[in-house]
């Protein structure tokens, strides 16, 4: 059965050995991307990220301990109050269109695709109030208070610049000409089907890329994603499903790359909505919860570990005292508690008292969602809840979470950020800040916020993340299932996919959520794959007698 | 899908050629137009061993639907994490599903859904529709022209699309897909009832009931409604078989009824996820819808054809 | 059972004791029962009946075209006299009929307003049987069939030749049908009720057009009605079919004033005459035609017959010749009837 | 009350169905046809009108228009002096049911779904009669059916001729005054039509009906009519008393039309040939020839049929109480020598 | 002809303004705000929303909109999406190969079997022969297409290997790569195609061969294939004709779930998911191509009559 044994040993060999230029690997993705232009399209998906990592680099990216390197910039740096940073680009860096990457450029970026109504990062940087040129390769951007985390910003897609030459070349057609710094560049993009990438020939980076040519391909449907790379259709593929990384896990003649997130699927609570409006109920709802009950379901099985927080427990944000207090498992508990609210007279949700909780539950269509759902609700009909499933499209999930209009819905958080971020997205006040979906306030928070927001000491911040997560195992404005793991898995002749190097050679994140930095990845060509399988028969050969 | 097969050729009657029948020829038309053929057809021997199997297993369906809750099957929606993907013949005599629950049971449980999507929206479309059509058959003149436009218009329309707006609209419980997939059937369904409320009204009775004096109301009731709706039953039963497929489809995009109701549809789109581990989750609904459609087809073709109105009158 | 038939040597067509059993959902129709009869070179025989009589499952068994369900009796035989001399059709392989069709025997049917293919040009339809049979090339066969069509009388047939059916009336249909039974010069024409469809006026038209070429071509033919009128003044012998069976066959003067069969007396006597004045009374038939299923034994007319004993009803009359060429299947003919002139009808 | 334009309609006491210049169009695509084309005849009670043509001519239109199913387009219909085209809705349904219908086909007149008490009885229930049950079997048994084991079978369980015997019982239930029928014995077989034709002589005499009986068999019109109408495309031809009609035909269309009828009497044959055959087909109805509507196939035709259309006329003028009129410009004279050259039989 | 043309040409421009609006009309039922959806979850407030309402035009009443889309409409522009900053008509052009392909190699393909399969099972109505074939037809028509789908890609590409899984390799790319990557999405929309035509094409079949003009044609001694294909499959064939354009919704209904499955870029998976993105312009767009594409085929299919059917061609 899924979940015990019956897994095959295809991790990647350690020591990839000696990069190979050249070759056209394929890679399948988990969907497509409405548009490429940073600011337009909706780059929070893995697919979309990436495709990114080919076409555009990030100013900022993380390093393997987890903090901010300069990537594609040379340097960034605040001043003494967190609120003037000052961006200095490396010199002679091109566009894929030849335009040079410079103070202007950048800048051009953050005006005209960013900070503007319309946008879709808006939101992500209003924290920053303008941007400034100092010199040709030197720009300050100033914000309107005090962010220590501010660098965490430009990994996104406000920090990926795109040539203004071609976007204002293109015009309305800008999304579908992506003209990025990054390592290969648009050949043509026949949306839905594939996306063809060849390599930059001018790429900042001496001696990457090593692939001659990439081809992107949105493969939805999970099974026909896994039959492609099978069939040898592909030699790359990328999943964030648990029960499709069990399946790769049994699959010889492949090698699994896999990395844990700090993202998660959770059940939000709305509480600004009775009943869940009470702590009570929402304490009782965690705690009637089986997470791996949950995980099972999601085929998760020793795959994704049981979530209790923001942070998995590979994250240096993870604390064991938090994982101990978050309430799960425990049914008796929660139907005390359920019984407490239903003998309140003052029960908010203005029912008689003895009525059961009447709960909306809103889920997606989409099956391991549903499941998850179906799980969730048994779980807390087990409690004394009466929950009733509500199947919406995106479209109206989404609609209904900004206005307001839901009491909980099946969600997935992403926890990839810096905590501040999160959680200031996550729990700041509603009135400024839209992506508030629980509407949970609490001063705490507001007062670890401002912390985290202004205190550059990893070990200060380290404690306000702890103080707002045992809030949180309190308060209960959401749940969680596992951490989401991704996993990419490829043909054995593809090398390299997760061990990326800064150009000083420091080590890279890998490959958060299946984002796969394709500059630093290779591919066997015949002679030398051939050679490899000969030298590892010999070795086994040998071995033997 | 709903497959409009009413429609046919559009090819005129011959124009304008007087026919003389008489005689013989006549007395043999009129033989052969005789219903005492088609009665005993219908109520005689003729079907074969294959109508009445398929009536059988459509009998034990609609017993499963009626009596889902008294067969003694397992609780369809208790998730039982160790009975999680159990193969048939196990614990669970057809296997357990992704979330550990009893296929049997959420087959059985889903035999309810899908015969009261079927019967609710086969009703819908049989009664607006048949209404519609049989007035339009009757009346004839404006009010048919712009019936047959409107559902010419609605026809251009890929029924798969009409039912995503629907869906999206009305949204998922099992009344407003049941209504959604009916609203998509009115137009097959005025089609049907139109052509053979042509053939009916052209017959003498109707003309012979007028000289009677009988009301347009009592003509429509007692002459042409009796004679319409057999046939027009008859494409319900195969139009039931076709509703199955499409809340199935919608199933597959995720768009049916909600959960935890089990729907032979969801099932299906369920075990697509276990395909490469577990077949049986999608394969055990998959084979029980396939035979109840198939069944519907076979009995309902079976009956259609003793109805059939001939070609040159629709 | 079977009646011997004088000049066999030189008869056209020699049926003996052809029956035809179709097998249905309801049961089995005996559609044609014991039927024997010979037709010379030249000769019309009239076949008359009442509709579902077997007039046409009759024909069709000449032309060897039976439904696949339908089942011949054994000792049946249908000998048609052709140039390798006389063949029996009920024996030959599929495709040696199919060459017999249309060559040697040709058949124009009831309703000629389905009896063409809508959607072939009159050109096709007619020239198919020459090219099939007498491997004319396209050209030659159009000729042909330009003049075919100008035999029977169809005006202007060169630019008819590219029309479909639907562009002609019923009248000039069954010219054209009547062009293709002639296209390859057949011995034998088979003509079911070829005027049923038609007006009256038009009637008159084709049926002197049929005898016409009849005559001229010295063609054998069976005119099929179910109007005694229609073949009175046209057949050399008609042949009156009654339940599948032929109950009386006649030279035409011999049958209108000699009849033996009640059936025949009844039949004449029941339809309505011009020379009779308004509202004479009619001798009507009682009952109703049988059903040919699974016909219980005795004669079909007995339930019916004003003259029937309980004979009968019991067995099935033989058939016996009366005078020359003249034969009917009764036990008790209607010159054995005291009181009753056989020829009574005509006064 | 008869106008001068319509001579053929009588003025006497006891017509109870008067037709006047009746007009039945239907549109057919883009094209209107004249289905009937100012029809005037009139029928007296007890009478029996013969109304014969060709297929196509109008007949079982004149037939329906009368019943105003649907209303003719012009004209007026006179039932016992009540225009029937006047009246609208209710009314004309009540008066409607003195005339009754019985159509060709017997077994597609006849609702399958009901019982055969349930058809005879219906005009009945629809007007609530009383005693419905007496009389379905007083007039089941009039026409030779035995209500008891007829009455709960469905029509399919009985023959051509059982199902014409219950239309004729269905339409007398309402004891009408006028009996329309529209080639009740076509589909019938030979044996069963005297059945029928005699039926409907008794029932006639038995229930004092007028009938208009329409039918292309002139043998049948013949032995059950007392006047007989002959039609040609839409239009009237000819009308009067059927001997005179039959014996001397006046328009040389009813003489054709009486030349071609095979008959085993071979005095009425035309085998040979003295009167000479129709040649060609019968026009469309969608654009009929102009002026008198026989011409084209008429061997009398000549430049004044093209352009003026005849009026019905008195034949043998001289006679003051003559009955029969023909539309002609050319009426055969009642010496005229029949023996016109055979100009075009078909030659081989 | 082209009087009927010329006859049927004002019913044609009617239909095809009642379907625009139709059109219009069903995507403006879709719940959910299109600017909600486009700057995501991720980058919503309120003013934003209403500026990108504001910017895109949603603010205008619903009748202001339809007549300023229809009149783009006409002279060929359905307008940009704003989504993807593509043009709806060349979104729509560049997929529409990939759909027709499709569509018109499951027909071509239902159609190669359908007319051979109904002609041997009229010719041998009752048989047993016949009666296999229909119980396969009954069977095809009870499968939905896209288990159709999972079960041809479990048998062809997953076990069999023969045909790809997914994907859709250009026909300019390899001809032959092309066929093969259309091949299991053709089939799968092509099964229950075949079932229909088959079942009336057999139907129709077995009617005209009881027709007199068939007894006509053997009794010319014509051999049973010439009979069958020339003068029985013709006049047999005209609700076939009429069907097969019928069925063109039917088509792409099946195309949406099937490109969505076999991931290719046509127009029914592009319409698929701007109807989930709420990309109203791109699904008004489609639709409105879509149906008037069936109107139009429609349209021809009526005309095709007059060059089949003789009796049509001269009638008009
Ligand atoms: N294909 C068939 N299958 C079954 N029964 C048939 C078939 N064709 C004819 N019959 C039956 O065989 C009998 C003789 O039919 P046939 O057509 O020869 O009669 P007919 O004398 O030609 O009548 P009509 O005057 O109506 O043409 C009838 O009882 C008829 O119902
Ligand atoms: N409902 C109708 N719509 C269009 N045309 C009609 C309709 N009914 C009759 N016609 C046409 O009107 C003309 C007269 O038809 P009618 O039925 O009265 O002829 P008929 O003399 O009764 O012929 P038949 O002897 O064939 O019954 C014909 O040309 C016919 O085609
Ligand atoms: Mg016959
Ligand atoms: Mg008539």
């Amino acid at each position: 059965s899924p979940g015990g044994g019956g897994y095959v040993d295809n991790a990647p060999p350690a020591d990839p050995g000696q990069p190979v230029y050249g070759g056209h690997l394929r890679v399948a993705l988990e969907g497509e991307t409405n548009n490429w232009l940073p600011g337009r399209g909706n780059h929070v998906a893995p697919a979309a990220l990436t495709v990114a990592m080919a076409l555009f680099d990030p100013l900022v990216r993380l390093d393997h301990e987890g903090r901010f390197q300069p990537y594609l910039a040379e340097s960034v740096t605040p001043n003494e109050n967190f609120d003037v940073w000052t961006v200095r680009l490396r010199p002679g860096v091109q566009f894929h269109d030849g335009t040079a990457l410079d103070a202007e450029a950048l800048k051009w970026n953050f005006d005209n695709l960013h900070k503007r109504q319309g946008s879709v990062t808006f939101g992500s940087i209003r924290d920053i109030d303008r941007m400034e040129i100092v010199d040709d390769l030197t720009v300050n951007y100033f914000l309107t208070r005090s962010v220590v985390p501010f660098p965490d910003m430009l990994t996104r897609a406000v920090g990926w610049p795109v040539s203004p030459t071609a976007v204002q070349r293109y015009g309305e057609e800008a999304g579908l000409y992506p003209v990025g710094t990054g390592p290969f560049q648009l050949v043509e993009w026949r949306r839905d089907d594939r996306l063809e990438l060849r390599r930059n020939d001018n790429y900042w980076r001496e001696g990457l890329p090593y692939l001659d040519a990439i081809t992107f391909r949105p493969l939805p449907d999970e099974d026909a994603r896994v039959a492609s790379l099978i069939s040898g259709d592909m030699d790359v593929v990328q999943t964030l499903r648990q029960h499709i990384v069990d399946r790769l896990r049994r699959m010889s003649g492949i090698y699994l790359y896999e990395q844990l997130g700090n993202s998660s699927g959770s059940a939000i609570f709305n509480a600004h909505r009775p009943p869940v409006d009470d702590y009570r109920v929402r304490q009782a709802l965690a705690w009637a919860v089986d997470p791996e009950a949950l995980v099972e379901v999601l085929g998760g099985r020793g795959i994704s570990p049981v979530q209790t927080q923001y942070f998995n427990e590979d994250s240096v944000w993870y604390s064991p005292r938090v994982a101990a207090a978050w309430p799960q498992k425990d049914q008796q508990r929660a139907r005390e508690l359920v019984s407490e609210y239903i003998n309140d007279p003052q029960r908010s949700d203005g029912l008689a008292v003895g009525e059961p909780i009447a709960l909306e539950l809103m889920c997606l269509p989409e099956q391991s969602l549903v499941d998850l759902a179906q799980m969730y609700q048994a779980l807390w009909n087990a409690v004394g809840f009466d929950v009733r499933l509500r199947q919406v499209e995106q479209a109206t999930q989404i609609q209904s979470v900004i206005s307001g209009d839901y009491m909980t819905t099946c969600w997935r958080t992403s926890n990839e950020q810096d905590p501040y971020i999160i959680l200031n997205n996550d729990f700041g006040p509603p009135d400024v800040q839209p992506l508030n979906y629980t509407n949970f306030t609490h001063p705490l928070i507001d007062e670890k916020l401002t912390v985290l927001r202004t205190e550059p000491d990893f070990d200060k911040r380290k404690a306000a993340v702890e103080e707002v997560m045992m809030l949180l195992t309190e308060q209960v404005p959401n749940t969680w299932t596992g951490s989401t793991p991704s996993a990419v898995a490829t043909q054995p002749r593809v090398r390299n996919i997760k061990d990326w190097t800064f150009p000083d050679g420091r080590l890279g994140d890998g490959m958060p959520v299946a984002q796969v930095s394709w500059a630093q990845v290779w591919m066997l060509d015949e002679e030398s794959w051939l050679a490899e399988q000969a030298a590892v028969s010999a070795a086994a050969e040998e071995a033997g007698e | 899908m709903p497959v409009d097969r009413s429609r046919s050729p559009r090819v005129p009657a011959e124009p304008l050629s007087p026919r003389r029948s008489s005689g013989g020829s006549a007395a043999r038309t009129s033989r052969a137009l005789s219903f005492s053929v088609a009665v005993r057809q219908v109520f005689g021997s003729g079907f074969g061993a294959g109508f009445w199997l398929a009536a059988a297993w459509l009998l034990i369906v609609l017993c499963c639907a009626i009596f889902a809750d008294f067969l003694p099957v397992r609780d369809p929606l208790d998730p039982v994490i160790a009975n999680r993907l159990n193969p048939p013949l196990t614990t669970n005599w057809l296997g357990a599903d992704g979330l550990g629950r009893d296929m049997l049971a959420r087959l059985v449980h889903g035999a309810r859904v899908s015969v009261v999507i079927s019967l609710t929206a086969v009703s819908i479309g049989m009664v607006i529709g048949g209404t519609l059509g049989i007035l339009a058959g009757f009346f004839r003149g404006h009010f048919e022209r712009a019936l047959m436009a409107v559902l010419d218009v609605i026809l251009a329309f890929p029924w798969l699309v009409l039912l995503l707006a629907l869906v999206a609209f009305i949204g998922q419980s099992l009344t407003a897909i049941s209504v959604a997939i009916g609203l998509l059937w009115i137009p097959a369904y005025a089609r049907v009832a139109r052509a053979n409320t042509l053939s009916v009204v052209q017959r003498e009775y109707v003309l012979a009931a007028r000289a009677m004096g009988a009301s347009t109301l009592r003509i429509l009731w007692r002459e042409v409604l009796p004679n319409v709706i057999l046939p027009v039953l008859a494409y319900g039963l195969v139009a039931m078989g076709l509703v199955i497929i499409v809340e199935s489809a919608l199933a597959f995009l995720g768009l049916s009824v909600e959960a935890p109701q089990p729907t032979w549809g969801g099932m299906i789109s369920e075990g697509k996820r276990h395909l490469a581990t577990a077949v049986h989750v999608a394969l055990v609904p998959s084979i029980t819808m396939f035979l109840t459609v198939l069944s519907l087809n076979y009995v309902g073709d079976r009956l259609r054809s003793r109805f059939e109105v001939r070609e040159s009158n629709l | 059972m079977s009646l011997q038939i004088e000049n066999a040597d030189v008869s056209l067509l020699q049926v003996k004791d052809l029956s035809v059993r179709l097998r249905g959902e309801t049961g089995t129709v005996h559609a044609v029962s014991d039927v024997s009869f010979s037709l010379q070179r030249g000769q019309t025989l009239g076949v008359v009946g009442e509709s579902g009589s077997g007039k046409s499952v009759m024909a069709r068994a000449l032309m060897g075209l039976l439904p696949r369900r339908a089942t011949r009796e054994k000792n049946g035989q249908i000998l048609l006299a052709t140039d390798a001399g006389n063949t029996d059709i009920l024996t030959l392989s599929e495709r040696t009929l199919r060459e017999m069709r249309g060559r040697d025997m040709a058949m124009v049917f009831q309703d000629p307003m389905t009896a063409l293919n809508p959607v072939l040009t009159l050109g096709v339809q007619i020239t198919e049987p020459l090219r099939q049979h007498l491997r004319m090339n396209r050209a030659k066969a159009t000729e042909r069939a330009v003049e075919l069509l100008s035999l029977v009388g169809l005006p202007d047939p060169t630019s008819r030749i590219n029309q479909y059916p639907h562009q002609l009336s019923g009248g000039m249909r069954q010219r054209v049908v009547i062009a293709i039974a002639l296209a390859c010069n057949p011995r034998l024409l088979i003509a079911d009720e070829p005027t049923t469809a038609l007006d009256v006026t038009v009637q008159r038209q084709i049926l002197d057009l049929l005898t016409g070429l009849q005559q001229q071509r010295q063609m054998g033919m069976i005119l099929i009605s179910h109007d005694l009128g229609v073949v009175a003044n046209r057949a050399d012998n008609i042949a009156v079919m009654y339940a599948g069976r032929i109950v009386e066959y006649a030279p035409v003067q011999t049958l209108f004033s000699a009849m033996q069969h009640p059936y025949t007396q009844a039949l004449l006597k029941s339809v309505p005459r011009l020379s009779d004045p308004p509202h004479t009374r009619l001798q009507a038939i009682s009952g109703r035609p049988p059903q040919l299923i699974n016909p219980s034994p005795g004669c079909a007319f007995a339930p019916r017959c004003p003259y029937a004993r309980q004979r009968c009803h019991r067995e099935t009359p033989p058939v016996t010749s009366a005078a020359d060429n003249h034969r009917f299947a009764c036990f008790y003919p209607v010159s054995e009837q005291t009181g009753m002139q056989s020829n009574e009808v005509w006064v | 009350m008869s106008c001068s334009k319509l001579p053929q309609l009588r003025d006497r006491e006891d017509i109870v169905l008067r037709v006047e210049n009746l007009l039945v169009t239907f549109e057919v695509g883009d094209k209107q046809i004249q289905a009937v084309s100012e029809v005037s005849f009139d029928v007296a009670r007890g009478e029996t009108l013969g109304l014969v043509g060709e297929s196509g001519c109008g007949k079982s239109t004149v037939g329906r228009a009368i019943m105003q199913l649907p209303p003719p387009v012009g004209g007026r219909v006179l039932f016992d002096d009540q225009d029937l085209t006047e009246l609208k809705g209710e009314q004309l349904r009540q008066t409607r049911t003195g005339l009754q219908m019985i159509f060709q086909d017997p077994i597609s007149s006849l609702n399958p779904r009901r019982k055969v008490k349930e058809i005879i009885a219906e005009g009945l229930q629809i007007w609530k009669h009383a005693d419905q049950a007496a009389r379905v079997d007083e007039v089941m048994e009039a026409v030779g059916l035995d209500p008891e084991t007829a009455g709960d079978r469905r029509p399919h369980q009985f023959s051509g001729g059982q199902c014409q015997r219950i239309c004729i019982a269905r339409s007398l239930a309402l004891d009408p005054q006028v009996l329309i029928c529209d080639e009740p014995v076509s589909a019938l077989d030979v044996s069963v039509q005297a059945q029928i034709l005699n039926l409907l002589e008794d029932m006639k005499q038995r229930y004092q009906l007028t009938m208009i009986f329409v039918a292309h068999n002139l043998a049948v019109v013949k032995n059950i009519s007392d006047r007989v109408a002959v039609m040609y495309l839409g239009k009237l031809c000819e009308i009067g008393e059927t001997n005179a009609v039959y014996s001397r035909p006046s328009h040389p269309y009813t003489r054709a039309l009486l030349a071609s009828i095979p008959e085993i009497d071979s005095r009425h044959d035309n085998a040979g040939g003295s009167i000479p055959l129709l040649q060609g087909e019968l026009p469309s109805p969608a654009s009929p020839p102009s002026g008198c509507r026989f011409r084209t196939r008429c061997p009398k035709a000549s430049a004044i049929c093209a352009e003026q259309e005849p009026l019905m006329r008195a034949v043998n003028a001289g006679a003051k109480d003559s009955d029969h009129f023909v539309a002609c410009h050319f009426p055969i004279e009642p010496d005229e020598n029949l023996t016109d050259p055979p100009s075009d039989s078909p030659e081989p | 002809m082209s009087g009927l043309l010329l006859r049927k040409l004002p019913w044609l421009a009617g239909t095809l303004l009642a379907v625009s609006f139709f059109t219009f009309l069903l995507v403006s039922l879709l719940p959910g705000d299109p600017a909600v959806m486009i700057l995501g979850a991720g980058g919503v407030s309120p003013e934003a929303v209403a500026a990108l309402r504001a910017e895109m035009g949603l603010d205008r009443p619903l009748l202001v909109r339809y007549f300023d889309w229809l009149g783009s409409a006409l002279s060929g522009d359905l307008g940009r999406s704003p989504m993807t900053g593509q043009a709806v008509t060349d979104a729509i052009l560049s997929r529409l190969p990939v759909t027709i392909q499709l569509g018109v190699m499951a027909i071509i393909i239902a159609l190669l079997l359908a007319v051979p399969l109904a002609m041997m099972s009229a010719y041998f109505a009752g048989s047993r022969f016949d009666r296999a074939i229909s119980g396969l037809g009954f069977a095809l028509m009870s499968i939905p297409s896209f288990m159709m789908a999972i079960f041809l890609i479990l048998i062809f590409a997953v076990s069999l290997n023969i045909f790809p899984a997914t994907g859709w390799i250009p026909f300019s790319v390899s001809p032959a790569g092309n066929l093969r990557s259309a091949m299991l999405p053709a089939l799968s929309l092509a099964m229950i195609e075949l079932a229909l035509y088959m079942r009336l094409l057999r139907t129709d079949l077995i009617t005209t061969l009881q027709q007199d003009y068939i007894t006509l044609a053997r009794s010319k001694g014509l051999p049973n294939w010439l009979i069958m294909f020339r003068h029985a499959l013709r006049p047999s064939s005209f609700s076939l004709m009429t069907v097969v354009g019928l069925q063109l919704g039917g088509v792409i209904s099946g195309a949406i779930i099937i490109e969505e499955i076999f991931a290719l870029p046509g127009v029914g998976r592009l319409l698929y998911q701007s109807i989930l993105q709420r990309d109203l312009l791109m699904v008004q767009g489609i639709v409105l191509f879509i149906a008037t594409a069936y109107v139009v085929v429609n349209f021809l299919v009526d005309l095709g009559y007059s060059l089949l059917d003789p009796r049509v061609r001269h009638a008009g």
